[in-house]
């Protein structure tokens, strides 16, 4: 009998697969950060599911890892707000939104 | 299969349906679109996992801020040149797809090994409960049984918020950034603003306010107040202040601050750094939480305005 | 059950951790000069309280612990200083206070100017970075480390792209691209952990841990997501263009210290977490990853044109070398402890050696106007400080004696020749050569040649900061016998499976 | 007495159904965007609003009940502020097109 | 009862989900939106009637969240429309 929890679970899984998949395969930055929120959402799946199967004491979840998703979803909120800034900088200087690392034009020197 | 079954079923196969298109669409905004509903379906699933918490962190981070912190992003990329032609080529995205269908299935496996029922802390959790005074196990965790990593979480805000501020060119430095919002004043929107607003605000109130008893907290409510504010400056009722604005500093850093400073006054009190006096314990937890709900409501629309892009006065 | 009780002096560790999360609130709300003074001047107190840590360690011979909270683990949080981590809290605090004195010229906020952007970040984010490592190298709780190796990605980042220029940024983005897919891999294998144990206390988990599937997943996930964030080959891609970009206090603390907390945890994971998991193939594995990161990232190193890009190359082959530890030190074998001190000692004279190049570097560049290597002629007559730094710091890279890097790799080398896995030994010479190749290509340029033209005269006090660094990491060669005690404290016996 | 609030119960939120039914069917067959629109409206006053006549016969106390009718209401507000701006949107883009095609602006 | 309320919130969400083919199909970006706060409506009505159904305590709070929120995404697609704002722009606008 497959349980909610469990079914979650095995959704988080394929989330996880999701997620990682564009993260390796979409060379746009917008696209990889999204991959990552997909990623990260599957692996709170999987943190849900490990709750839910703590059920004990009268509560019908573990908080331990409750709280620690509550803890990972603002984590990664702020990583994407990081990440979409760098991005919109990088835009806003060269117009290209890319990852490749060809530097147009002689490196210069960076001061300190 | 009776007829929860059913809907949880259906949920799952709509969160996949829906996390696929989000990965595959080709346009940026309609893959967005995609997110913003993949966030509200999630929700509900964290709801049947009996994670009300987490159901309303996700609601309104997962979904909302996130989503308009997306959505204005891809708007301002636009213009941009993409990395289309960067696309990779079809062999290496089969090895891709074959690499990422491997891990979710083993991962699939481990977690149908995991034992049932599973180890728990919850009793554990509950046996204290009663030293926190607080009902709502999740605060608990949060405020009081592992409340170090709360704080340290509260400081990975502060450091987001310092690296995004970076990122402005040195001239705007002290000036204000430009929250997303309308093109010019509208009235819809003007009246959507000065009505939910003020019903958002009392709504995140209320859950800061029930949550040591009941789901809520200062995570959940400081999320809804932190959407409220950012309606109000979407419809341009109010702007993003500049970043050298001493009360911004203030209230930025207030709810770290004051968890410190609680922290700190446990190690005189009563013996460890973060540990809460039995008599006092609640009421100490709802001040570090209103605290933090300000700090939490301040730092993620600032996070979503991004770096100052005016010069300042 | 040990040490789930606050011992003598734990309250050391708690505040190694909150004085800087203090400071660099502090530093948000009051900004400005203030921030500066403020990093300044709990850097050094961090240094003292490293100290008084390491001196408790040694005194009572055992881990010194902290219940914060007063709720015991596996509800609460512990934290744990053994012999290892007391020496890192050190290397940090000491290379902390180096970069944040180095970097005063460069980030000061002259009086009654407003409050510029550069500094403001470089302040607040250095006391971030010291705070996350700090939890790194003291934190019992594999959740919390989640934690703590996120607060140090949000830190280190925006300091790669300081300057704003667009190879930076990209730097910058692939950089966090990288650390957030290292994080997510770490997260789901704590989550794995979690729900086989329902604890995520080190201590606990290995008296827990048996070999069975949740654990071979969240060894795996967790394995490959600290790998991303440590950059050991193939996944060091981001790492050169990061570390040589920002400005030199930034790189010194990026590469002396930032990417070896990933390291550090590889360490706690297999070493303390999951020593009872037949783990050979794996060791053989990541040694293996490390004999490649030696032997391309000194290639690789031998080819750049840049300064800045030759040492950062030169770390991709550093780091190679802990990795050799894993199955040397793993195996109880009577060669275990001998890898094991040689695996810590690489550890601290990179640190120590690269903190110092990457700042002597910095100099150079800023007084030539540029770092191209074939263009240093003379600067050993115009800049002799600076040069000597370079020359002690590539005598240890090299591996050569007197120095901290000697002791190292001869201590590796040994390990490995007693082991019989002779192929180890074959990569450490070899990558001995590879290093003095490419120390040889910026010292024979640099010490040729009539007195180059600079643009500015360095600052002795800055020239004198990165000689001191790259001189501990020779005399570390010297090092006393209590060192290696401290060293030994707290290692939790290795059993075979 | 619970018998006939049930049936009330029943038939509330099946006609609240249906209008769900309803207007996915308008957003997916009907051929202008504007017209879609309309039908997503109903959705939200109609739909929601006989589930939660269906619920509020079931809630206990004034309290659960007052916050079930925020919650329509809420909706109701979102869904006419998002009805407005997304034709303002459309209209806008029409006449973009209109322009760009040579056209007159549409009236 | 319980069951026709299950029955019914699977109904509405398979209905909603239905809807949901116009995010894939738009054609434009507000066709795809309007499926979003189809599902968001869908969403409060099922979470509203599962908490009717099974009792669970707070559900009713998310459904509130959601609600609250429900037109924040169309808003920011609809500002998002508008050229991108330049960076200095003059306050001449505002107010």
């Amino acid at each position: 009998m497959i349980t909610a929890a469990t079914l979650s679970g095995l959704t988080g899984a394929i989330l996880v697969g999701l997620g990682l998949y564009g993260l390796i395969a979409d060379p746009r930055p917008l696209r990889k950060i999204l991959a990552f929120n997909i990623l990260g959402s599957g692996v709170f799946l999987v943190f849900g599911i490990i709750a839910r199967r703590g059920a004990a004491a009268g509560f019908p979840a573990d908080p331990v890892p409750q709280a620690m998703v509550i803890t990972g979803i603002v984590v990664a909120f702020a990583a994407s707000a990081l990440a979409i800034a760098i991005l919109l900088r990088l835009v806003s200087e060269t117009g290209r939104a890319s990852l490749r690392p060809d530097t147009p034009g002689a490196a210069q020197t960076p001061g300190d | 299969m009776n007829a929860l079954g059913a809907v949880d079923l259906g949920l799952a196969l709509l969160v996949l349906a829906i996390a696929g298109w989000t990965i595959a669409a080709r346009e940026a905004f309609a893959a967005i679109v995609g997110y913003v509903a993949y966030g509200l379906l999630l929700s509900i699933v964290w709801a049947r996992l009996f994670a009300v918490d987490v159901a309303m962190t996700e609601a309104a981070i997962g979904g909302g801020v996130t989503g308009v912190l997306l959505i204005s992003a891809a708007a301002r990329l636009r213009q941009a040149q993409t990395a289309e032609d960067e696309r990779p080529t079809l062999p290496l995205r089969l090895m891709a797809a074959a690499l990422s269908a491997l891990a979710a299935i083993a991962l699939g496996a481990v977690i149908l090994s995991l034992p049932e029922p599973g180890p728990s802390l919850a009793p554990l959790a509950a046996k204290n409960l009663a030293a926190t005074g607080v009902g709502n196990p999740i605060t608990a965790v949060l405020i009081a049984f592992r409340s170090f990593d709360t704080l340290l979480e509260k400081v990975v805000l502060l450091l987001a918020i310092i690296g995004v501020w970076s990122l402005a060119p040195d001239r705007y430095w002290g000036g204000a950034p430009i929250a997303p919002r309308a093109a010019r004043p509208v009235g819809a929107l003007t009246f959507l603003a000065q009505l939910v607003a003020p019903i958002g605000v009392v709504v995140g109130v209320h859950m800061v306010w029930v949550g040591a008893d009941e789901p809520g907290g200062a995570f959940q409510g400081g999320a809804i107040l932190a959407a409220m504010w950012m309606i109000v400056m979407m419809a341009r009722l109010s702007e993003a202040p500049p970043v050298g604005a001493p009360w911004l500093r203030a209230a930025l850093v207030a709810g770290p601050a004051v968890f410190l400073i609680a922290g700190a006054s446990g190690a005189v009190t009563s013996g460890a750094f973060f540990a809460l006096p039995q008599a006092f314990a609640k009421p100490l937890i709802l001040i570090i939480e209103a605290f933090m709900t300000l700090s939490i409501a301040v730092t993620l629309p600032m996070l979503v305005a991004g770096p100052p892009r005016r010069a300042p006065l | 059950m040990p040490g789930f009780a606050t011992t003598t002096g734990g309250v050391l560790l708690i505040l190694a951790i909150l004085l800087p999360v203090a400071g660099l609130t502090a530093s948000l709300a009051l900004g400005g000069r203030r921030a500066e003074w403020i990093a300044l001047t709990l850097a050094p107190v961090g240094v003292l309280i490293a100290l008084a840590i390491a001196t408790n360690v040694l005194a009572s011979g055992a881990p010194v612990v902290y219940i914060v909270g007063g709720f015991a683990p596996p509800l609460g949080i512990a934290l744990r200083a053994d012999g290892f981590s007391a020496i890192m809290l050190l290397t940090t605090a000491a290379i902390i206070s180096a970069a944040c004195f180095f970097a005063r010229s460069g980030f000061a906020t002259p009086k009654g100017e407003p409050e510029a952007r550069a500094p403001f970040t470089f302040w607040t984010l250095i006391q971030g970075l010291f705070a996350a490592l700090n939890i790194v190298f003291l934190s019992g709780d594999l959740f919390n480390l989640f934690v703590a190796l996120e607060l140090l990605t949000f830190a280190a980042v925006p300091i790669v792209c300081l300057d704003g220029r667009p190879e930076t940024l990209v730097a910058a983005l692939r950089y966090l691209l990288f650390a957030l897919f290292g994080s997510v891999f770490y997260l789901l294998g704590v989550g794995l952990i979690y729900g086989a144990y329902g604890t995520l206390d080190i201590l606990l988990l290995a008296a827990r841990v048996k070999p069975e599937p949740a654990v071979y997943a969240a060894a795996g996930l967790m394995t490959a997501g600290l790998l991303a964030k440590t950059a050991l080959f193939p996944l060091y891609l981001w790492l050169p263009p990061a570390h040589a970009n920002a400005p030199a206090a930034g790189s010194a603390v990026l590469s002396a210290l930032v990417v070896k907390a990933p390291f550090f945890l590889l360490v706690r994971l297999w070493f303390d977490v999951l020593p009872k998991l037949p783990s050979e193939t794996a060791m053989a594995l990541l040694a293996a990853l490390g004999s490649a990161a030696i032997l391309v990232g000194s290639v690789l190193a031998l080819r750049q044109q840049r300064l800045k890009l030759l040492i950062a190359y030169s770390t991709v082959a550093q780091i190679g070398y802990l990795f050799l530890m894993f199955p040397l030190a793993l195996g109880g074998g009577a060669w275990s402890m001998d890898a094991w001190i040689g695996g810590v000692m690489q550890t601290l004279s990179h640190a120590f050696a690269k903190a110092g190049m990457f700042m002597a570097a910095g100099l150079a560049a800023q007084s030539l106007g540029h770092d191209r290597i074939k263009d240093l002629g003379g600067l050993g007559r115009a800049m002799p400080m600076t040069v000597f730094a370079l020359g002690i710091g590539g005598l240890s890279l090299m591996g050569l004696p007197p120095s901290g890097g000697f002791a190292a790799k001869w201590l590796l080398l040994t390990a490995s020749a007693e082991a019989g896995q002779w192929v180890w030994v074959a990569v450490i010479l070899a990558g001995g050569l590879l290093a003095g190749g490419y120390v040889y290509r910026i010292l024979a340029p640099a010490l040729s040649g009539e007195p180059a033209a600079l643009n500015s005269a360095p600052a002795r006090s800055r020239e004198a900061i990165a000689l001191a660094l790259t001189l501990v990491a020779l005399l570390l060669g010297f090092a006393p016998q209590s060192f290696f005690s401290l060293i030994e404290i707290g290692r939790l016996p290795v059993v075979g499976p | 007495m619970s018998g006939a609030l049930d049936l009330f119960s029943i038939a509330a939120i099946s006609v609240g159904g249906f209008f769900f039914l309803a207007g996915t069917v308008g957003l997916l067959r009907f051929p202008d965007p504007l017209c879609r629109l309309h039908a997503l409206t109903k959705v939200d006053n109609l739909g929601l609003g006989f589930i939660v006549l269906g619920l509020i016969a079931r809630s206990d106390g004034v309290f659960g009940a007052l916050k079930l009718v925020a919650i329509w209401a809420l909706v109701q507000l979102a869904g006419a502020t998002s009805a407005q701006l997304i034709a303002r949107a459309i209209r806008r883009k029409e006449q973009i097109g209109a322009k760009s095609a040579g056209g007159s602006p549409a009236a | 009862m319980t069951e026709f309320l299950l029955a019914a919130a699977g109904l509405i969400l398979f209905t909603v989900a239905v809807g949901l083919a116009r995010v894939l199909r738009g054609p434009g970006d507000a066709d795809r939106l309007m499926a979003a706060q189809l599902l968001g409506t869908g969403g409060v009505a099922a979470l509203l009637i599962v908490a009717a159904a099974t009792g669970a305590r707070g559900l009713e709070d998310v459904a509130l969240g959601l609600a609250l929120l429900a037109a924040f995404a169309s808003v920011a697609f609809v500002n998002s429309g508008a050229p991108p704002e330049r960076d200095d722009a003059p306050e001449a606008a505002s107010k």
